[in-house]
């Protein structure tokens, strides 16, 4: 688990988003991007995840051919694309494929919240059905990292759709019997937590992770009362019910082991 | 009753011929001929308004506060109705109902949200906005459906779930999520019917159906568009181009292939004609019913599924 | 509806226990014992519930032939089970047997509070089985009229054993596909509404009757709030998602007629 | 620590034991004759208390402030354990822990009422009194069970399910039926084990299993001693001549056929030595797995019925 995050930048020193305080950039990716001061789980992107995640060099990437397009011509859209590819280096906000987890094969999801607040739309739903029907196909548990804004706006009702869609292939995937093991990153909102992410077996959420379904703006003013201190985030879930158990980034690997290895053979 | 700007000089007119047939009345005076003459003219220019509306003017005839709800809808299509109440977990949620019902031969399930029409109601309705009860009552009444093998027909009304922090705390978006899943999970015929708004994540929490009709004048959306606005201009009034660009209205969902079929409403919308848009509703509703009968219980299933698989644009590149 | 209680007493009338006004009495057992003033809905005897329920004549009781041993020895149980019997002339809480509603044959059992507080001991817990199993194997709809404090306590961990047992039944005749319908009458307590009552798939309930898990003041002790007013009513279980719909006494008949037909063929 | 009467001559032994023992540390001294003596008496003191004790003296035992708790026996049984939380409703109770463990082999879906050890953590756990989101939690870690095939093990520790207005009002009658009814509903094998207080409705939601057992010392009542009494002598205090009556003992359950096994205690109670209490409660437990593992899902099912089917004493008239 102390494998090293891959980083683009060159710079020695970096500053915890939360506590503002200087940290030594080797240290701070050896911990996976917490902080060692106060434990902010800062931001991975999806290919860290995954390297960080799964055997290495396991993983296979499936469905990256797929792109996003403007159904609706809305205003701006093929540019937001076009700049979040440039930015991100990626084609979508989910990665997907298979790999292997402690040698075991699984099909894997992450989503990457640098590409348009990790937005739904036609692509990321397709790509999210598939992993489950490739669960289902191929008799493989599936693991989704969750991190989203909810259903991309910009593709209108096709976006709401995917809330559907992704439900239909946990239904495909329960009714075939096989695990569903969700990690809740940093943040998981919306129309990703109303539709799939919700349905996991198990969920796991990473400390301090924003995890709701509206803005905090949008529930204040629905609510009489003032919300809680910790409203929406991945320790107020668990305190409600949603979330089965919180994990530090460092052990979410072998959590994810013991999981599959509880739900993969007879008792 | 709010009087839209589109809306005006119908008003206008539909009042003047409301008082000359009073002073007919009244009077015994006989102004028939003048009053023949302004219905025509208020079918011409409801014509020429109702031609031309745009999606913002859908938004808001969708909203429209005489718009006929769920229970309007029940009481004047169905033989028979029993609501039945709560989720079971230890709430009733008043935003949706649902219960056993009577139509046109078939015995049925029917679950929809029900807005209020005086402002106790619609506080006492939370304005259609169910909390997560809602959906869990709808979810047991789902499943004594496929107990006891009723088809199940929903009608969709609401602005959004409710996003409060109690709904928030007792999840909400588990709520939405699990009625989707059950909703995939049935084996009876299930027909939705999107009647006023279509509110997002709330409204496809019950719209998960083997087929997914819309009213001529509904609209069904990812965001309401006064919300999109604010997100891409920084200005939530300009939500008349954000209906526009949102594509949220009944052609735009079943040109896009995410509906069935459009029902029709009379000239003037829902509200003019209650009745005769809820004839046209239970029509279509029972034609729905009637082709769905055709199939077994794993083919509604399977149906289903790939209804629902099938939605999504997207490009693959080589 | 309308079919008159038999009553043993011969007097012209009755106070009404709730609201205390002077109610002529062939009045009242027309109105099936609601008070016409205030609506209160006066308990029922089993088999004054049986005449107002079924088609008339149609009852054919069943397992009338068991009856109460005292397998804990425990101080005046038999001394008590003999003064019930004498008093209500009954020979257990519950009468079971089946009949004709609308013509169509059901299973039905109806809890005597009148009968040790409708307690459930083994005898109870066995009728009730047998209620589930017959219809089960009859291929036959379910019908319960609760009416009970609880456990019989005086056969102690075998009367908490029925709630298990009746709670199988539910599990079988769910399996079988059958339609169970519970009516709630005043009081439904403790262990009865705690196994088989709260199972059922459509729950009524009589207007005002008393429905609740634990007494009112042990409730009160346990809590920091104070009870709403209609802490335990019908109405509050209503309010909170328990009771699918109250029913005045005078439409229990055909309402339970409606909810056969919908649920005895398909749509 | 709270010292009952009867363990009262017990516990000044042992003080004096401790005080010898520490006498010889500190000032090496070598007092190991008289401790051997004084040990041999508490041995024999033990042997004749324990031989004696009446209903009432059980009940204090199994209401122990130093008896183990759920948490101590998957603590000291388990190989691995990973608590799961929350009833995916809105609510996570502390009154009931549950998660995946690995037992001798096994994986297993193991469930408990768990007591606090101090003021703080049993007004958390609010003194092992569920409420019906406890149950609910409890019924989905049933279904991950039946999912993935896991047996399911549940430790009964409880006064009674909580009878506050909070969970009356959230259906805790309802919770405990539909908990009893899912165990019923379940292929996988199923024990349950009563540790300490079985108590009443609150008991049984999570004891419907294919092989049930108790501790030497738990009790399993329809009602606590003290309510018993003040019903029938208006008067709690009477609570030791009620539990006489209402024979809640292990070895009464067993003379009743109501369980399968009484596990022994080590001499003094489980609190005396959680170790070797743990160790036979897990072979006890492994034993009831490994005779069930020869049994078909659907046998399960049917023992699991046929088993509740025959509770209950009763005559028929001819
Ligand atoms: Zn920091
Ligand atoms: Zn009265």
């Amino acid at each position: 688990m102390q494998r090293r995050v891959a980083s683009g930048s060159s710079e020695q020193w970096v500053q915890c988003q939360k506590c503002k305080k200087i940290l030594f950039k080797p240290d701070f990716e050896r911990a996976l991007r917490v902080c060692i001061h106060c434990g902010h789980h800062h931001r991975l992107r999806a290919r860290e995840r995954i390297a960080i995640t799964l055997d290495p060099d396991t993983f296979v990437e499936q469905d990256a051919e797929l792109r996003s397009d403007d159904p609706l011509r809305f205003p701006d859209y093929p540019d937001k694309l076009m700049r979040a590819q440039q930015t991100t280096g990626e084609f979508e906000a989910v990665i997907t494929g298979t790999g292997k987890l402690g040698g075991s094969e699984v099909v894997i999801g992450v989503m990457d919240f640098a590409f348009m607040g990790g937005s739904m739309g036609s692509v990321v739903g397709e790509k999210i059905m598939r992993c489950f029907l490739r669960g289902a196909d191929e008799y493989l548990p599936v693991i989704l990292f969750c991190a989203s804004g909810g259903a991309r706006m910009q593709e209108g009702m096709l976006s709401l759709m995917q809330m559907a869609k992704t439900t239909a292939g946990v239904e495909k995937l329960q009714r075939a019997g096989l695990p569903y093991l969700a990690v809740f990153t940093d943040p998981t909102m919306a129309g990703v937590l109303a539709s799939f992410a919700s349905l996991a077996d198990v969920i796991i959420a990473e400390p301090g992770a924003l995890v709701g379904f509206a803005g905090q703006r949008v529930a204040a003013q629905a609510s009489s009362g003032k919300p809680p201190t910790n409203f929406q985030t991945a320790e107020f879930q668990t305190e409600h019910g949603m979330v089965d158990l919180i994990v530090p980034r460092a052990q979410i690997r072998p959590t994810l082991l013991y999981l599959l290895e509880m739900f993969g053979g007879a008792g | 009753m709010t009087i839209f700007d589109f809306e005006k000089p119908i008003n206008e007119l539909e009042s003047a011929i409301q008082e000359l047939r009073q002073l007919s009345a009244e009077k015994g005076l006989d102004r028939s001929r003048e009053i023949a003459e302004l219905e025509t003219q208020r079918e011409r220019l409801l014509k020429q308004i109702f031609a031309h509306l745009r999606p913002w003017d859908k938004v808001l005839l969708a909203r429209h506060p005489k718009r006929p709800y769920t229970m309007d809808y029940i009481r004047l299509m169905c033989e028979q109705f029993v609501e039945l109440h709560g989720d079971r977990l230890g709430f009733d949620d008043p935003a949706i109902v649902g219960g056993l019902a009577k139509l046109g031969g078939y015995k049925l399930v029917v679950v929809g949200q029900q807005k209020g029409r005086d402002l106790k109601e619609r506080q006492k309705r939370n304005f259609a906005m169910a909390k997560p009860e809602g959906y869990r009552k709808a979810m047991r009444l789902f499943q004594l459906a496929e107990k006891f093998r009723l088809p199940v027909l929903t009608l969709v009304d609401t602005p959004a779930a409710d996003p409060g922090v109690e709904s928030e705390s007792r999840g909400i978006s588990e709520a939405i999520a699990r009625s989707m899943l059950t909703m995939f999970q049935l084996t009876v015929p299930t027909v939705a019917v999107v009647i006023g708004e279509g509110g997002s994540g709330g409204a496809i929490a019950l719209a998960v159906a083997n087929r997914v009709l819309m009213l001529e004048h509904a609209i069904y959306s990812v965001i309401p568009p006064e919300g999109c606005a604010a997100i891409i201009w920084r200005d939530a009034s300009r939500a008349p181009e954000a209906a526009d660009a949102l594509q949220l209205t009944a052609d735009d969902a079943l040109r896009l292939g995410l509906i069935d079929m459009v029902i029709s409403e009379p000239l003037g919308a829902a509200h003019r004609d209650p009745q005769t848009t809820a004839l046209s509703l239970r029509s279509a509703i029972l034609q729905q019913f009637h082709e769905l009968s055709a199939l077994t219980p794993e083919q509604l299933y399977q149906h289903r599924h790939e209804r629902f698989r099938r939605m999504g644009t997207f490009l693959s590149t080589p």
